[in-house]
């Protein structure tokens, strides 16, 4: 059975590296021009990666895939913010601010699962990479259409101007990382094996150590917002980790039974669903929900859920799809 | 060398387009921006974060005219109202070239 | 609007976590902070450096009411002194949103 | 606390050296200066290109004695002829350290 | 023959991936300084890789190709410059400083022919490579002369001090491109096989994939330049597109009748002489000339011309050079 | 026996390349990301490479290389102080701020070093690279008691506030370089070899290449600094010179006749003996001793020390290495 050496594969001790180096309040710093220009690389490579199996494969195939990612981004903010609003005790609007991240994802999280599934020698469909690209605007919407409805329905007062709306909305579908993702699905699927043959030695071999660095820095920003932990309280703590399973396994489920993926395929499903966006998300929230308070939003997807479903998800989510198959 | 306000507007990022937009709607073209500023106040702290530049501030300074400063104030306000940020005029003199 | 007092404070970029405890300390803790900036003074030019970005400046603006001044500048001058700056006084009107 | 001019200049990047040297041969070496600043005026919008840095703002602030203003003034014209850019003068009071 | 599936090739796809991010306003943002290291990086490699191939060949054999890149150098400018007084009504003074655009390289364009050629199996001829090092100056130096008689001729007054001239030649020569490239070829050549073998993974092997990036960000920036389209005119437009088809055609006819080039090499020099430069020569023109408006040759080179070469002028110089032969 | 062809080898032409372009005044850039990115890349790299290395080794063999890392680190800083004092006209402050930077080391000097001896083909022992973490430190704790011992003796005043003290010494511990090259160590060495291969391409293939582009800024570092040369005074630079000179066949005389090296690893010891700290040991003196002047410790450091090493001190430790074997 699955045993947690796999904590020791080099991405986890990036990762950790970078946990600790906050921690220990070192000064080491990777410029921030750095992580986003690593951030450009791993979607296009995973892009490329994932449109050069697609080549191979129906396009009808990929259907149930696409539909099953908008529902799940449909469904998971509307029960995330249920459960926000019975069980704790914010207000509303940060109900549903948090829960818009929850229902989005993480690529971040899915490249730490990649090589995850990679160091155990395990395949996958590539389904999901589509997936990923379809999965982080659906939420928006949901997090938009909500906070209308509540402060209609409250009679709040709002200052965000009516036009940030559609805008807003644009952004949902123009974002930079679903833009690269989809380029690069694209330009793996179209260009011929030949022609990508020159590119593969960049986008190909470096993947998994670029992949260390990212992590590095990952590490790194979810250790400074642990210091913001208490702020976040109790009830949120719990929420950041016991959403995340929930999701998780419904995902893991929805892959093996629904979609028909292996092992490693349903894994990846499950991460998605489990994952809350930290890049996506929280600027759209912010200038959607300005009433809503950032600090608690970022700490939670960044902070909580993050180094949770690194660190203790993917092996759970991995652990249950083996055991339905 | 004559007078003119000198209005220091400190607002998050995200707004910087907002605010570009709205200055041209009241014909104020010129201005200058500090991008990547960081800074506290009732929003808690921003910073450059390494994902996304979206929670720092930029800083726009305008000079113009005494009797334009009102409009400019004026069309800044909402913004302010639900953003945040900060608000400056002080006087100083331009000179001419 | 209401007067405030414009404080501006350039110092070097290793001092920043230290002014940011220092005016915390005093209750201070709305600030704008401009990083990356060069210059040069009594102790030589400073400029971003290749490795190490410690030899360059960073620029605080802190808007604050007339009363809090004197603290403000009592509790900063310690630092100045050591490692040099500068620090500007002027007034300024806050714009009220 | 003593009364000093404090210049703000804003002036193409690609200047920046000619600036310092200019203050040089009036024995200014003491200023502060942002780089990569944007901005927008007569000669359309500024900002940080992909590719050469060379086509943004750099902003230099000098504060000096209200007696050496008009040399620096009348030493920083000309570049501001040839160029653009924007040159603001206001009072400031220097905290001595 | 030559059939358009080129367009296919994944550097052309990441050209039109960046372009289309802008044109659909996303929020995609490459850092600067990312672009800037990739430039860093591409002007050494191709240096390097010239300078190995030229550690074969005798020095002698180089000296038509530095010629005739000095001729194409000092006449292109020229020529612009007459095309542009006659049927465009523009003053002189801006059609020097955007003649001289025409006059010199860009590297840009010459890495996309690169990785046109390389697609297609096409050999070539390395004498190009310095070629490229060497144009990019002549053409400043003949846009200053101009400059000056102009001024001169018509009294105009300038504010341009006099010693800034000298300043600029001096950087027509010490400008950080051409040192790369010069120095990448100097290493290539003096290096011993054996030594350059552990730094090759690093400058040949990821050579393809880091031009995807460059060319993505080309892209965008060819983007943002279309929305200023209009504000160049009908004349200007036109000049953009059809200037480098002249020059590119006798860049080819002189790389076959002249220099004796195959079908790779001869497409290289009409690619040379078809370019306008970005990089080097609109600082220098807003130096020497800024009575000039740098909206207008910023947008030429980089929002006309560069993508003009790339998707359509590339294939026809070669197609040209294929002729030819 | 060695001859000087070895100045010819890429990294130190790159360093030659940098250099130039700084005399001649070129306005070739790096952009300080990319620097700091590569330094990043790099120190993880060498941490990876030693820890794989040190995984087949016994811990208690490093003991004896610990001990002499921590010695000479503590040894080194005074005997430049007294030196200093002695022969130099400077004050006792200046004194122990530029002699700390002696007794630390530089990284990007002992990549040089390792670059050297790749060329060579020389093998060398893992245990240096331990050596490297650990001499960044005693020296900064040497330099602030010396500091502290002077002011008492003299009465001098001082600003510095005395709770900067411990954050110093905490610094000297927790300094970004430092956790980088332990993280690699330790990730190299408890990683199994099988997970550790996905990473290779990126950390090991690439390692001289990006030290390449290294040693290209580094020679830029080194021209800036060069024009500050004359302010440093005659002394200084002749001790910036003989200093190394002297503490590397310290070095190694220590690596062949008590820790037992081959000719590379007591190349390294020399190598990390004669090095002088630029990263880690200025802002260090900069909190310190406010009152040192940083223009003359960083001029001796990076413009005298530093190049001098690269082109001349190496292949001297190494060649006396090789005289001792
Ligand atoms: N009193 C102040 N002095 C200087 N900057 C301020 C002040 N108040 C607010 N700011 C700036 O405005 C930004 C937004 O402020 P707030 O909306 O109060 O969080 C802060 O991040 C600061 O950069
Ligand atoms: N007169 C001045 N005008 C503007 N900036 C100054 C002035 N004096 C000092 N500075 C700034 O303060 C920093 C430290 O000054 P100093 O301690 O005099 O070396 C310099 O690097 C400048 O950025
Ligand atoms: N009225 C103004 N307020 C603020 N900044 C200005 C103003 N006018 C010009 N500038 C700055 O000066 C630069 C050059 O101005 P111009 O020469 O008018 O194009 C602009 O890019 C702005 O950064
Ligand atoms: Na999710
Ligand atoms: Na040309
Ligand atoms: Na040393």
């Amino acid at each position: 059975m699955y045993n947690f050496s796999n904590l020791l594969t080099p991405s986890i001790m990036f990762f950790g590296l970078g946990f600790i180096a906050q921690l220990i309040r070192s000064d080491l710093k990777l410029p921030p021009e750095l992580t986003k220009s690593i951030t450009i690389y791993l979607l296009l490579s995973v892009g490329i990666h994932g449109g050069i199996e697609l080549s191979h494969i129906n396009i009808n195939e990929a259907v149930p895939s696409i539909m099953m990612a908008v529902l799940l981004g449909i469904a998971l903010p509307i029960i995330a913010y249920l459960v926000i609003v019975k069980f704790g005790n914010l207000d509303r609007l940060n109900a549903v601010a948090i829960a818009t991240h929850y229902g989005s994802v993480s690529a971040g999280t899915f490249l730490s699962a990649l090589a995850f599934l990679e160091v155990l020698h395990v395949d996958y469909e590539k389904h999901p990479i589509i997936m990923l690209a379809i999965m982080e605007s659906p939420a928006i919407l949901v997090g938009l259409l909500l906070a209308t409805t509540i402060r209609k329905k409250y009679a709040l007062n709002s200052n965000v101007v009516e036009s940030n709306k559609y805008e807003l909305i644009k952004e949902a579908f123009t974002n930079g990382s679903i833009l690269l993702l989809i380029g690069g699905l694209f330009i793996g699927d179209i260009a011929t094996e030949k022609s990508l043959k020159s590119i593969l030695p960049f986008f190909d071999q470096l993947f998994m150590g670029v992949l260390c660095i990212f992590l590095l820095a990952m590490g790194m920003e979810a250790g400074k917002k642990i210091s913001d932990f208490k702020m976040a309280g109790k009830f949120l703590i719990c929420f950041g980790m016991l959403m995340p399973i929930f999701s998780g396994f419904t995902g893991v489920l929805i892959g093996v039974h629904i979609l028909g993926f292996s092992i490693g395929g349903a894994t990846l499903v499950g991460v998605l669903a489990a994952s809350a966006s930290y890049i996506a998300v929280p600027p759209a929230m912010r200038m959607a929900i300005p009433e809503a308070n950032p600090s608690i939003y970022l700490t939670l997807a960044l902070g909580v859920t993050f180094p949770f479903n690194v660190v203790i998800g993917i092996p759970l989510y991995y652990g249950f799809a083996r055991f339905l198959n | 060398m004559f007078s003119v306000k000198r209005i220091e507007l400190v607002i998050e990022a995200v707004e910087k387009s907002n605010v570009i937009s709205t200055l041209k709607k009241i014909n104020i073209t010129s201005y200058t921006v500090y991008k990547h500023v960081g800074g506290s106040g009732e929003r808690g702290a921003r910073d450059e974060l390494a994902f996304g530049e979206k929670f720092e501030n930029v800083t726009f300074v305008i000079a113009c005219p005494e009797n334009r400063l009102g409009s400019v104030i004026e069309s800044l306000r909402p913004i302010l109202k639900s953003y945040g940020g900060m608000c400056l005029v002080s006087d100083a003199q331009w000179v001419i070239h």
